[in-house]
């Protein structure tokens, strides 16, 4: 027996911490402190947050229970995709159908993705670390790990930590951005909702159809439209009410918490402590000023195009985010006249902008094989 | 290529996909909502049907029943008048369909409140 | 930079894209269908038509997350014995004690099964495909995809898609058979249920014992037996309710999504288009009127040998099918006569042709393999 | 061997066989049900009394409730006439069985009942 | 074809069976019957015996399903952190937060581990095992087999029954223990609730704490600790109830129908009948009673430092056993004294009994391997 | 060393430590218990107020209402007597999270009660 090995046996907890480690605690303690007090997305960022304390004690995404798990949902890309197949089971896209020209919003909403991107590169970024910085401006937490997690895992914690963080506070970044934006008189233009019916035989057949289009326009982005898709399928099809669910609860929770750690431990200080975190989290949050302002100059433009018959506010929901942005549209909008209610408008621009987050994503993972960046 | 020009080729291309795989999708729901105007109306008189039916059975108990009922019948009937008439195949639920949910519903209720006989143990 | 790997990267999904595959998508489009407006087993059929599609699309079980879900499900057999624990957890038992000569009609509906393996052996399919057809009249979903999953995995989809159709179309199947098979006055025989009680112990007792015996007679379908007697013991014991319903909702509903996607997903057209699957779907059939024709022989033979006290509708539900066949025999019954009730015998003959279809099932891997088949 | 003979053999083993496994199943569950005859005339006697109790608890606020009961115990009676007289160590629970069953039914409740104090926040 | 082949095939469930496996189905059998007719700890006994019965019907954890399911759940330790994050969901620190000095109890009930592991070691056995038999003395179902499946894998089964079979019997094991070890007047002792109120602050606070301060002293419980934390962390919160409710039942009932089963499927004949598996039910058995006598004295000391204002009750209940042990000793102080009430303090002193436990397991882990007996 | 002595070492190491352990815990939440001790009290007024107004909106329909409400202040004002005067800041929710809490509520309402459109064909 030597007590050397027992005394270093009983202090490798102290041995192995470093200042960065401390660091990367307060970090956590950060994240899920905003969690708990100021409730920003509260389901994942305490998860990520916990992840992220854990990590810098030893438990980090690289062994034991961590590894297993990390192993099991991100380098499979399983967590994401299940996610979506929650998200989808929750989403009605029946605003966006009755009104599909909201479409044109909801791609003009992903701007912010590329010029993110282009700035990324000016600051010396390799192209598929641009790719993930600028896949930030898809502002949906899935779409942004499942293509960071392909073109630069080692960046997904900040990643992540900005999609989350920048969409909790949709209600403080957006509001400046749409009043300088827009005049009054623009923000109180009323929509009627036409109010098209949607059938039901039309609600069942677009998740499908919206698979076979994007899967074959956009084959990388197959997996997440094909489960965001399947999820509104066991949905709108009414006959599978225990699937249907299975996917808004068990699976979507599940896959939530451990999504949530799983990244959190990716934040180690080695991983995290480093310029390009300070400049993922900066351009992170230009990206969704980016996409903001090109959804609203297209809100602006329908305004012109249809003689001022579209309330432009409700570009700002083109930029995905759903549901918080197509609900902040219609609070801003009700605002300014108590009356005036375009939620189903504001609705339909957000699904489209689901729609066109999850085909750009899926397009820069091709573009940036294709340009061999990988 | 510089990684700025393959930056800004992404850009381009990225962009000018994405709205072109929206605006197809535009395309294609334009035309099947056309497609399907007709079954889409039935279905909503047939849901407005429903909801009266339930405001009906629900109002039962007190005058207001008859009352309520008419008025979502009126409610109906105005937006009935706007629509084609509906064809008769669409309306009628098959005894298949109505055999199966059955089923489904019967086996649904058999799952959760059966009451397990060895609980009580 | 080469614009040639761009166009090539952006493209590759209609490159990829075959006549074929355009077929199995239709393919899968009329499952889902049929699953939604005819509501055929939806619970199944849907994932499995979903599942279709997107393997057509670049998603089948070889590559990226329908790989994933196949390897952890499928090939490991977890899948179908998770069902199982969540089927044995919602059948009664009961039934089939109070009187256990219905196991008769349970051994006589698993003919059809060997019946078809011989017509398929004859049509030129080797052994273990032949074992594989065959196995459509065990009847039972769990059962045959545990089967075809080791005997013939190339197989899969269209045995799957023709258990799972017919299933949902005995309704239609088997009422013509019945009525040309017995005659009036044997439909209008009425059983009185005997209704001896059945202890709680005895009850706790029979999933375990049923394993034993199972386990040691058909060593190969002790998988299946054991999860579906697991499932029994943990509803019949009593004292697990948090357990039981665990297993009768999360577990068989995520089980049974992404069995159906998994089993969905080996339907490219490379497997599934070829005369082979035509023969399937034939086959199938006629191993579910072959098991009905056996079972209301068998329930001739008993109307026979007791004088006519037992009504030999109940025979049909000998062929497994769990729960339908057992419900429309009795129905059958009550078209005769409104207040002629056989339910409890139907559902005794039902859960013995749901012993029987396991058994039958294991019986043919081990006979299979001792054949040299494998 | 030929494959078809082969599958001849499988044939008739394996029916064979699955007649073996279900006939010998059928032998196991009448002796077992013979053999446990008593206790489960004693089970139905107990499912009858507490159904009785429940009646009685839920009809409580009305006259039925007197009569309600005693139809029950009417038919308990007369089903139980027709049984053999049941074992006392049978009927009643052990304290041990008590406790368990109070203590995992107060963890369910305090489970999914319990108010989260911080949740109020 | 060769018929010895296919008799070999058919009765190879008979041909491997052994007296050996027929003593080990009656084992589990007689577990079955505890865990339903006596009702000892059923969620986790019942599948425990249902898995071993399987085990010696051929389904043992190194072949098919169960191997699947073992190298998921215990190979990876999953399956006890999973319970533990429902445990944690569970508990409420707020009595011990009001009254820490109770730590004090909560660490005295882990002598019996120490005083097992000697006992053990006199008896022959090697270091790991011993301390794989004493942390049964942990008194905690996840803590024992966390550690027991990293040192002595091969006695899981033995010491994963004895854990959860002594635990339901506490109720039988402790109240001698308790009367001979304390006199009616100290039972007797009444204590005021002093009810210091626990801020929201601080209870969302604390499982962080705990995290950072274990995982730093005993880095080897560092996924016991966290894990637990973390499921008290989404409670406390009170922002993320999705997640909660899914800990306390999706996660907890899954992972613990198949930890039961795969530590079931660990006892073969090979594995379990031995004089070792004898010697750790004794031992358990001693590791309870030590427990117990360490924690009751304890309880005298503060009863005799305090000037009998502590009731030494509350020492049984620091052997964790979360939460029956804290239950029973307030049961046993009201059964004196009908308005006794002492639940919040034996509650109190049952958390802090957690907490020692995990501490202590990882500490065991930490100093076996330094001690160089891995 | 011989095992026993490695047993002994780590009995004596073992327990030591486990000691050390809680007793740091001990000293870090008697700490944190001072350190929030004023906001610990600040949560139990508001929480005693939020059981106020339960109790008095529950007994809205009685003339029991203002007297229970009147008890549970009493009973509040007791309690808070003996604490000291709490800061306005922590009583009062921000805007932000007032916000917060109503989209998630908002969210949870459409998750689980929303009627499926397509459910009713
Ligand atoms: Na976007
Ligand atoms: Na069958
Ligand atoms: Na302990």
């Amino acid at each position: 027996m030597n007590f050397n090995d027992i005394l270093q046996q009983l202090t490798q907890g102290f041995q192995a911490f470093t200042w960065g480690n401390a660091v990367m605690i307060a970090v956590g303690v950060v994240l899920v402190t905003l969690a708990v007090v100021k409730e920003y997305e509260p389901v994942l960022l305490l998860p990520i947050g916990f992840g992220c304390i854990i990590a810098n004690l030893g438990m980090s995404y690289e062994t034991g229970m961590m590894k297993v798990i990390y192993d099991a949902g991100i380098t499979t890309e399983l967590f994401p995709l299940l996610i979506f197949i929650g998200v989808g089971a929750m989403i009605d896209f029946r605003p966006l159908l009755a009104m599909p020209q909201m479409v044109v919003l909801g791609a003009a909403g992903q701007f912010g993705i590329y010029g993110t991107l282009l700035l990324a590169v000016l600051l010396g970024f390799k192209l598929p670390q641009a790719a993930s910085i600028g896949v930030i401006g898809a502002i949906d937490g899935p779409t942004a790990i499942f293509v960071a997690s392909k073109l630069a895992p080692e960046m997904l914690g900040p990643i992540a930590v900005a999609a989350y963080s920048y969409m909790s506070l949709i209600p403080i970044i957006q509001p400046p951005i749409m009043k300088l934006m827009t005049t009054r008189k623009e923000r109180l233009v009323r929509m009627e909702y036409a109010g098209r019916p949607v059938s039901h035989r039309l609600a069942v057949a677009f998740p499908v159809i919206v698979t076979l289009v994007v899967s074959l326009v956009a084959p990388s982005a197959a997996p997440l439209i094909a489960t965001l898709m399947l999820g509104n399928l066991l949905r709108e099809s009414g006959v599978v009410d225990r699937l249907s669910k299975a996917a808004q609860n068990e699976i979507i929770n599940i896959a939530t918490l451990f999504l949530g750690l799983a990244i959190g431990s990716t934040m180690t200080a080695s991983n995290f402590l480093s310029w390009s975190t300070l400049a993922v989290l900066a351009l992170g949050l230009l990206a969704f000023v980016l996409d903001t302002v090109a959804g609203l100059l297209f809100g602006k433009l329908m305004y012109a195009l249809t003689g001022g018959k579209i309330n432009p506010l409700i570009g700002a929901c083109g930029i995905s985010a759903f549901p918080m942005a197509g609900r902040l549209s219609a609070k801003m909008a009700q605002e300014e006249d108590f009356n005036n209610f375009i939620l189903m408008h504001a609705m339909g621009a957000n699904t489209a902008g689901q729609l066109g987050s999850v085909v750009a994503g899926g397009l820069l993972l091709a573009l940036v094989a294709g340009f061999g960046g990988m | 290529m510089s990684t700025l020009g393959s930056a800004l080729w992404i850009t381009l291309i990225g962009m000018g996909l994405v709205f072109l795989a929206l605006l197809l999708l535009w395309g294609l729901m334009e035309l099947m909502m056309r497609l399907t105007a007709r079954s889409a109306a039935a279905d909503e008189a047939e849901a407005a049907e429903t909801a009266a039916e339930e405001v009906a059975s629900q109002a039962d108990s007190s005058r207001l029943a008859r009352a309520a009922a008419a008025a979502v019948a009126v409610a109906l009937a105005l937006r009935q008048a706007t629509l084609p008439p509906e064809g008769p195949a669409d309306a009628q639920v098959s005894n298949w369909q109505a055999a199966m949910r059955t089923a489904r519903l019967n086996q649904r209720a058999n799952m959760f409140t059966r009451k397990q006989r060895g609980a009580g143990r």
